[in-house]
């Protein structure tokens, strides 16, 4: 049942595809039986990853947004998102809470607050001009085989 | 909506994310603009998903509610929202009702 | 609401893709507003298509599938599922009803049966020991914009 | 799973594709084993989603009951599903009980 499993997908940068990028990480790691808790929060770090992509990265304008998703024999899951964007020139003032390029399309700018709470690991990694790749780890709590 | 004596309250249902922010943030907006509400009331019930998005729409009508002297709750958070409501802060500004106080948000 | 839009994702031949991918192709087009019938018959048609994936062409080893969706402006998916197995040497009598090479795996030869009473459009081809590629085609019944 | 009289009852829930479909036959078959019914009742009331793998399972269970001598009826089909039942030609085989016949089905 935990087997190792891999998933890539690419898919445009239409701000619909923050729905559906949640929602095909949610349907590849439920084999994993995560908890309620688990998925909702994994969902979450996903949605602020690719709406980065969406508004920041591409900034309105159509980019390839690339996902891949690795699940351990342990229940570790990797989720690293790609895009070939606009990248980030200082990644630590970034990731700071509130700090926000886009007050003016209601950023919160609490994108990287939410991604790290809800990680055991997060890596951020940006080429300006060229994109960014931002790589979530999160062990799912194991679980007492029913089988 | 409903809007009761002055108290504007929306219902705001389903998944809160960028993409659905932008329609849920001009039809709130157009109805505070025509009733001028003192008090704008966000029902989150029917909210089954939210990331960061739903913060900025928080803040968002937070500082619009500022400008015409008015404020904000947010009332009914489901138990799964929690974490990502407390790591905006807007629980210090005392926007975020405890779900102890629900049964408040009837009106 | 209705602009192209394009996905494309390749995941191993584990059976427990099987629910992943017709799960990921019922998100992306789920913007596009299908009636829940349209939707049950697409996410049967993969899952089929799939599955033979799974069960023939990787015959129980470990492979990749490949899967592509492309939403057209108006309306029509087209969905790709590609192997890079067994391949099929006869295609015509593999469409054949009833038909199949795996009786013992209670399969019920009824795959592309399926897959063709669910699309508008099935094409097949295959190149035995490279693979096959399942193109299907269904055209969403038009809806009345409600914005 | 519930047996009366010698009719065996298998309720079958969940998205029954082909890798639910191994856990589900053996288990049914263990049951047909161990009971020897003369009649497998498969009630498919829960049955959110169905692929041709589930027309396997049923006619894997028909032939085996046919071994024994017994029969085996689907009842409670899902409408969702009869578009798929109906690729399968079970009908003809007097296997799939018509939605109108569901309330024979509690037994
Ligand atoms: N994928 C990305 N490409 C380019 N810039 C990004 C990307 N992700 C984040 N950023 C930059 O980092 C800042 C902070 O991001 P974040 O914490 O997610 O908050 P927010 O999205 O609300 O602005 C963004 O405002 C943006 O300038
Ligand atoms: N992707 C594939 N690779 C190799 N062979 C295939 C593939 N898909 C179908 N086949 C062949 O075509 C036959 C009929 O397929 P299908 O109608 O789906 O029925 P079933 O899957 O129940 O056997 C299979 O038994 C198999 O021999």
């Amino acid at each position: 049942m935990k087997a190792f499993r891999e998933m890539k997908m690419s898919f445009d940068s239409s701000s619909d595809n923050e729905a559906f990028a949640r929602a095909a990480v949610a349907a590849f790691i439920l084999p994993l039986d995560p908890t309620v808790a688990e998925l909702g929060e994994i969902r979450t770090a996903v949605s602020e990853a690719v709406t980065n992509c969406v508004v920041h990265a591409y900034n309105g304008s159509r980019g390839i947004i690339n996902m891949s998703v690795k699940i351990d024999a342990d229940g570790t899951v990797c989720i690293k998102i790609r895009d070939s964007g606009c990248g980030i020139d200082d990644i630590d003032k970034a990731m700071e809470p509130l700090y926000t390029t886009s007050p003016d399309s209601e950023r919160a700018g609490l994108g990287f607050a939410v991604m790290q709470s809800f990680s055991d690991s997060m890596k951020v990694r940006s080429a300006p001009g060229h994109g960014t790749t931002v790589t979530l780890v999160r062990r799912l709590s194991p679980r007492v085989s029913n089988v | 909506m409903s809007q009761n004596g002055d108290v504007l309250t929306v219902f705001v249902s389903g998944e809160l994310d960028h993409h659905n922010a932008r329609r849920l943030r001009e039809a709130t907006d157009a109805m505070i603009q025509q009733k001028h509400p003192s008090k704008l009331k966000l029902n989150f019930s029917g909210v089954t998903f939210m990331d960061s998005s739903g913060i900025g729409f928080i803040m968002g009508r937070y500082r619009m509610m500022e400008l015409y002297g008015g404020s904000v709750r947010v009332v009914a958070v489901p138990a799964a929202l929690q974490k990502v409501m407390e790591l905006s802060g807007l629980g210090c500004l005392n926007v975020i009702e405890r779900s102890s106080d629900e049964n408040e948000s009837i009106s």
